[in-house]
């Protein structure tokens, strides 16, 4: 009798402990995580990006009545950062680091008539949503690389349809998106492994979580391909890459 | 019908009164008006439907025809090309199968009209004209493989693919034809062959040579 | 029951010619310089449809009416002139009735497509692709630079495939999303698809033309209304069919020539 | 002489036993016939479901519709049907509708069970053929249906499926690649399937004919599916090949079809130099005489109705006949119609118009002779009469508004919108569906056993009369508005205010289609519970009526008929019945006689 409390007692301790154990170790893992930060920019003077004359919807034109639609294929943001480039670890992650999905969702939406954002970068089989909120209906069409095994599809989403949630179950950088009914508007989906940034307008990016050791990043802009460079991350301390694109 | 008997038709009572106008526009005959139908027999269906088959498959084929002519004539991209030579074996073939079928078709006619009991055992020229049709199939065969050393494909171009296309469709009939001669070597043997099914496998075999002849026409002035 | 019927014959009769007299959904007013023939053959064609129609449909409910249900003892009683009547009557009658409208309508139908168009004409090139219209002016040389289907990127607005580094005739094309025509020219339209079957249909110009993959027709037309009308397509092209349209302008000359520069600067 | 004499039809005299061999694998004609119209049956309540969706989808373009969410999960999400979802739809609706219902019930369904009987035989004279065209047929169907579940979703290039549109594949669209190949396959399966029928209807009609029975003696509805089942012959032996050549541009790379340098989806197609019109040339040459396939055999079966209901013969039936056979012939020099807009050499646009405008001539004569034996006559009303009085009603209305597209001047105007759409739905679906209706009423007692419901009958009738003038002619009047066919929306500004006209047509269209369920359950019930049917209910004169309801295995137990007289000897006076019946020996005398 006494012997079997003794027993379960011991026993909840144990458990306890190892749980304080696995919580701590959590953290510490967390703790010990750099980031690789940087900027990217364009030198020379950038290319002049024709407007969109979207007069075959009305929908379409009214929503850009004041603010005139522009191609996005070069977007140049204050000092010359460069907008919608896609940066990722090309080498050095560890198979664990690599194959850990993010739980975040990001949303690809149909806005104006205009993809928002125009560069979607996401995790290989991390689920994206694609939303629509216009009144206009819309067509999604991504057509990737067929040898690649990713599936393209091609659905259209009228005003007001619940949101298409999907993920591509292979890494390939990038996937062109179009509207069939909008021919003007197209995106890009960018699937990597491992962790992945997208520049802001000001050029400059962050990837977080990534475990201290030596890599190659990639920054990937759709119209002048990609860059590489070798960053040693450390725990703590945030590794810097910059990039400079040349404006053909 | 033969196999019953039936009285000649009473005469019923004649009604003097007047029938309504314009009764449909056709004269009445009174009685047994078309015995075409009858003890004398009408051509029996097999040979009738073998014609009326003949009318579609023709059809099929004009169509295919049309259609390469006006493929041809749609764009600048047709590639001509020497037809395989064993094609001309394979139509003296043929034309030796329908003229054995011929053969054997008339020494059972014989038998047939000599007495009711018919040919026990099929004449050996319908196994030749068997062997000679499946040699004919096989040959095409032979001739596809030429083509495909030659690097034609059936999508190589417009004219490599309507020679596939035209062949095969022709091919497939002979099968069938085959199967029709199988099918008479089969009833011979358990002699309940009727003269007309054996007419129509005939006329159709002799259809196959006919259009196989045209098709090579067709395909000789246009590859 | 019968009477009854015979009756809705009629009512439906009336009812269904209704809209049509009233013209509650009239063809919208003509703009071209052909249209006239067209809508002229349209009022014969419905004059003649129309009798033919009510005749029919009150002489069936009429002898409805009359014979139907009638008791046992009744005589059948004979169509006077019997079949061959009715046979050359419906020769003679519809013969001579759509042979006449089968010879007025080629007038019409020589107007659009006999005719060569005129030396002056201006030629404006249509691309439909799926699922919209873009459309190019020669600029001021003239010429159309050639369409390379392996150019053609629409991610960067070169909806033609136009080669402007090599192609000197190519520079100066004006592309442009919707058609601005001016009042009272003669358009060449060259029509071309980028990919399958179109068509060119605009209600007020009376003009309908199918675009042929690998094969470029050519329409040609004067507008002479000024005006802002919808090109749609009504050849069934996929998803986006609903929603394959543009807009024709139809200007005055000078409207013309500022609208023609701004697209030029836009390029 | 074993075998000159006999019939392949007297080789299978011993009914079968066993459950599968009588009512699933049957050579029976009657069982066959029975199989095409219950096949023919489900296919047009699937067929109006589909045009209910798509009604109220057009009515109301952003209403969700609950369950349809079921159906196709990415075609219409939340129940909200998408624009691809529309059209696939409305290929289906479309490809249903004309090949496993306008073809299926008039022709090979009622054209199996009568044909036969009506000239006496026992049987079709192949049998196997026969029980092989229905399961072929069959199994088209079920392949069409396959479509709905595979990759995304049936075809939407239309019934016509024009290329290039259903050859690339499917980058052109949703349903393009694997529902546009199993499209193509059903259809050509159907043809086959149909090309036997043809056969056994065509040699039956000029072989199995019994003592006495004339080419002139046979019942008009022997002609019509005489005349129909040439036409098939040809028409479908040329789809055939159209569908072959289809596939093989959609999954072996040839180029038949497909042009040099299209550019779809952003990806230059690897195809080259095929012609676009060509299949619209194979199409077409089958298309228009499948509109005739489908009518036909509707103004046979209203002639026989009539002539039965009004008690005596036609003002003239060698015209009828003629009349019907001229349609035929046209109905192959015409076909180009359909492509006065679509880039033909605009001569031959003429060229097609004017024997287009001569169609009017023999239809115009067929629908006099009709109304002029309606003089005088003395009309019965019921279900089956007044199917056939609306059948002229409608054959009319939709014929009429054929003067406008046979012009090419007009149809610049009028091709591709709603008129088209509403011309050939009167006076192919509507006028061949009253066929149908007319044939239903007036052959269930003897097909079935059982007589059908009048009350139910006429109430059936009244709805749909009124409800397909209700929902057919509007259709015209937006042609006039220029109101484009096949949108899924009406987005465009001159649209907008056609949209109420849109709504009311839907609304009609529901009430009607629900009045299709009174036929459904007329049909049900009747066929169990309904009065057992004498005779002859009729008092009608051709051979099916002088054999038991339904008829025996051999269709006259044995018996050995003998026909004396023309199909249609009714309105003889001065005895207790006004008619003879076909094979009664006793002697009529008429004027012409006595002349």
């Amino acid at each position: 009798m006494r012997k079997r409390h003794h027993f379960v007692v011991t026993l909840s301790v144990v458990v306890l402990i190892c749980c304080g154990a696995l919580f701590l170790s959590r953290d510490v893992n967390a703790a010990g995580e750099g980031t690789i930060t940087g900027t990217v920019k364009l030198t020379g003077t950038a290319p002049h990006m024709r407007g969109i004359d979207m007069s075959k919807d009305p929908f379409c034109v009214k929503q850009h009545e004041n603010n005139p639609a522009h191609l996005e294929g070069v977007v140049v943001g204050q000092d010359n950062g460069l907008e919608n480039v896609v940066l990722y670890i090309s080498e050095g992650l560890s198979g664990s680091a690599a194959s850990e999905t993010p739980k975040t969702v990001p949303v690809f939406d149909q806005k104006n008539c205009m993809y928002t954002p125009h560069v979607l970068a996401m995790d290989v089989n991390q689920s994206y949503k694609v939303t629509t909120s216009d009144q206009t209906t819309h067509n999604i069409h991504p057509n990737p690389n067929p040898m690649t095994g990713n599936i393209p599809w091609n659905v259209s989403q009228p005003p007001g349809s619940a949101p298409i949630t999907k993920s591509w179950k292979a890494e390939e950088v990038a996937i062109p998106v179009q509207c069939n009914i909008h021919p003007w508007m197209h995106g890009w989906f960018v699937v990597v492994k491992g962790p992945y940034a997208t520049t802001d307008d000001s050029g400059k990016y962050t990837i977080e979580n990534v475990p201290p050791g030596n890599y190659t990043v990639t920054a990937w802009q759709e119209t002048y391909g990609t860059q590489t460079s070798k960053v040693t991350v450390a725990a703590g301390t945030p590794a810097t890459a910059d990039f400079t694109f040349k404006a053909k | 019908m033969a196999t019953t008997v039936h009285e000649p038709p009473k005469i019923g009572p004649v009604r003097g009164a007047k029938t309504a106008r314009g009764n449909g526009g056709w004269n009445l005959v009174p009685a047994d008006g078309d015995l075409r139908v009858g003890e004398r027999g009408s051509p029996p269906p097999a040979s009738v439907g073998v014609w009326v088959g003949m009318a579609a498959i023709t059809m099929s084929f004009a169509a295919f025809t049309s259609a390469l002519i006006v493929r041809e004539g749609a764009s600048s991209d047709w590639q001509h090309f020497s037809l395989p030579s064993i094609l001309y074996i394979n139509t003296v073939l043929l034309l030796i199968s329908s003229f054995t079928l011929e053969l054997g078709r008339r020494s059972v006619a014989r038998v047939m009209s000599r007495s009711q009991d018919q040919a026990k055992a099929p004449p050996l020229w319908f196994y030749v004209t068997l062997a000679l049709g499946v040699l004919f199939v096989a040959g095409q065969y032979v001739a596809w493989l030429k083509l495909k050393s030659e690097g034609l494909y059936l999508a190589t171009n417009p004219s490599s693919s309507f020679f596939y296309v035209l062949t095969a469709a022709h091919a497939l009939h002979v099968c069938g034809g085959l199967g029709g001669l199988v099918r008479v070597i089969r009833k011979l043997r358990r002699s309940d062959l009727r003269r007309s099914t054996l007419d129509a496998t005939s006329y159709y075999w002799h259809f196959m040579d006919v259009l196989w002849l045209y098709l090579l026409m067709l395909l000789w002035s246009k590859m | 029951m019968a009477k009854f019927f015979a009756i809705t014959i009629v009512v439906i009769a009336i009812a269904s010619a209704i809209p049509i007299v009233m013209h509650m959904w009239p063809m919208p007013q003509d703009i071209s310089v052909h249209g006239p023939l067209i809508d002229e053959q349209m009022a014969d064609t419905m004059a003649e449809a129309g009798i033919s129609f009510l005749a029919a449909q009150f002489i069936l409910a009429a002898f409805i009416w009359m014979f139907s249900n009638r008791s046992r003892e009744a005589k059948i009683r004979r169509f006077p002139g019997g079949a061959m009547g009715l046979v050359i009557a419906a020769v003679l009658l519809v013969g001579t009735e759509v042979l006449a409208l089968g010879v007025f309508g080629t007038k019409a139908w020589a107007a659009v497509y006999f005719t060569p168009p005129s030396a002056d004409a201006m030629p404006i090139q249509v691309q439909a692709g799926q699922f919209a219209f873009y459309f190019r002016y020669p600029g001021p040389d003239g010429k159309f630079g050639t369409i390379h289907p392996d150019k053609i990127d629409e991610a960067n607005e070169n909806f033609f495939g136009l080669d402007l580094t090599n192609d000197p005739a190519a520079k100066d094309d004006i592309v442009a999303a919707e058609m601005a025509i001016p009042v009272n020219k003669e358009i060449h339209l060259l029509m071309h698809t980028k990919d399958l079957g179109h068509s060119f249909y605009v209600r007020e110009l009376r003009v309908q033309q199918d675009f042929v993959p690998g094969l470029d027709l050519s329409l040609h037309f004067t507008a002479n209304k000024i005006g802002k009308y919808e090109i749609v397509c009504t050849q069934l092209c996929g998803l986006g069919h609903y929603n394959m349209k543009a807009y024709l302008e139809v200007m005055s000359q000078d409207d013309f020539n500022t609208w023609l520069k701004q697209q030029a600067a836009n390029q | 002489m074993h075998d000159m004499s006999t019939h392949p039809a007297q080789h299978h005299h011993t009914a079968p036993t066993s459950f599968i061999r009588k009512h699933v694998f049957s050579l029976d004609h009657k069982v066959i016939g029975k199989q095409y119209y219950g096949l023919a049956l489900i296919a047009v309540y699937i067929g109006m479901a589909l045009s209910w969706l798509m009604r109220l989808h057009l009515g109301w373009t952003n209403l969700a519709i609950p369950g349809l969410q079921w159906l196709s999960k990415t075609g219409a999400p939340g129940g909200v049907m998408t624009p691809e979802y529309y059209l696939q739809l409305m290929t289906m609706h479309g490809t249903i509708m004309v090949f496993f219902v306008l073809t299926t019930a008039p022709f090979a369904g009622f054209g199996n069970f009568f044909l036969p009987i009506q000239v006496g035989a026992e049987d079709m004279p192949f049998p196997r053929f026969n029980m092989m065209s229905f399961w072929i047929t069959f199994v088209a169907f079920i392949i069409l249906m396959t479509a709905f579940f595979v990759g995304d979703g049936p075809p939407l290039s239309g019934w016509t499926a024009y290329v290039p549109l259903s050859a690339i594949g499917a980058a052109a669209g949703p349903g393009q690649g694997l529902g546009q190949i199993l499209w193509a396959a059903s259809i050509a399966t159907f043809c086959i399937g149909q090309l036997l029928g043809s056969l056994n209807f065509i040699t039956t009609t000029l072989d199995l004919r019994t003592r006495g029975m004339t080419l002139m003696r046979m019942p008009l509805t022997v002609w019509a599916w005489f005349i129909t089942s040439c036409m098939g012959l040809t028409a479908f032996a040329v789809l055939l090949p159209a569908c072959i050549l289809l596939i093989l541009d959609h999954v072996a790379g040839t180029s038949f079809f497909i042009a040099s340098g299209l550019v779809v989806n952003g990806a230059l197609v690897p195809h080259s130099g095929g012609s676009t019109l060509l299949w619209q040339h194979l199409f077409w040459f089958f298309g228009h005489p499948e509109v005739y396939i489908a009518i036909v055999p509707g103004v046979g079966i209203v002639s026989h109705v009539l002539i039965t209901n009004m008690r005596r013969p036609l003002l003239s039936s060698k015209v009828l006949i003629g009349c019907m056979a001229t349609l035929a012939f046209l109905s192959y020099v015409v076909y180009g119609h359909h492509m006065f807009v679509s880039g033909m050499n605009p001569f031959s646009g003429l060229v097609f118009s004017f024997p287009t405008l001569i169609i009017t001539i023999p239809a115009t004569i067929i629908v006099l002779i009709w109304i002029g034996s309606l003089y005088g006559s003395k009309i019965r009303i019921n279900s089956a009469s007044l199917f056939a009085l609306g059948f002229i009603s409608m054959f009319v209305s939709g014929g009429v508004s054929g003067f406008f597209l046979a012009q090419p001047s007009l149809d610049i105007y009028l091709h591709g919108t709603y008129f088209v759409v509403g011309h050939f739905h009167m006076v192919m679906a509507v006028a061949a569906l009253f066929g149908i209706f007319t044939g239903t009423y007036f052959w269930f007692g003897k097909m079935f056993g059982r007589m059908m419901n009048e009350t139910l009958g006429k109430i059936h009738f009244w709805l749909t009369f009124v409800g397909t003038y209700a929902i057919f002619m509007p259709f015209h009047y937006l042609g006039f508005a220029g109101n484009v066919r096949r949108y899924q929306a009406f987005v465009d500004d001159y649209l907008q205010p056609l949209i109420p006209v849109h709504r009311y047509i839907t609304v009609a269209a529901l009430v009607t289609g629900a009045a299709q369920l009174i036929f459904l359950y007329n049909l049900i019930h009747s066929r169990f519970w309904g009065p057992i049917a004498p005779e002859n209910p009729w008092e009608a004169t051709s051979l099916e009526w002088i054999t038991t309801s339904p008829p025996p295995f051999d269709n006259f137990g044995g018996k050995h008929i003998e026909v004396f007289h023309d199909p249609y000897q009714y309105g003889i006076e001065g005895s207790t019945n006004d008619y003879v019946m076909q094979n009664s020996p006793e002697q009529i005398h008429t004027e012409r006689d006595e002349k």
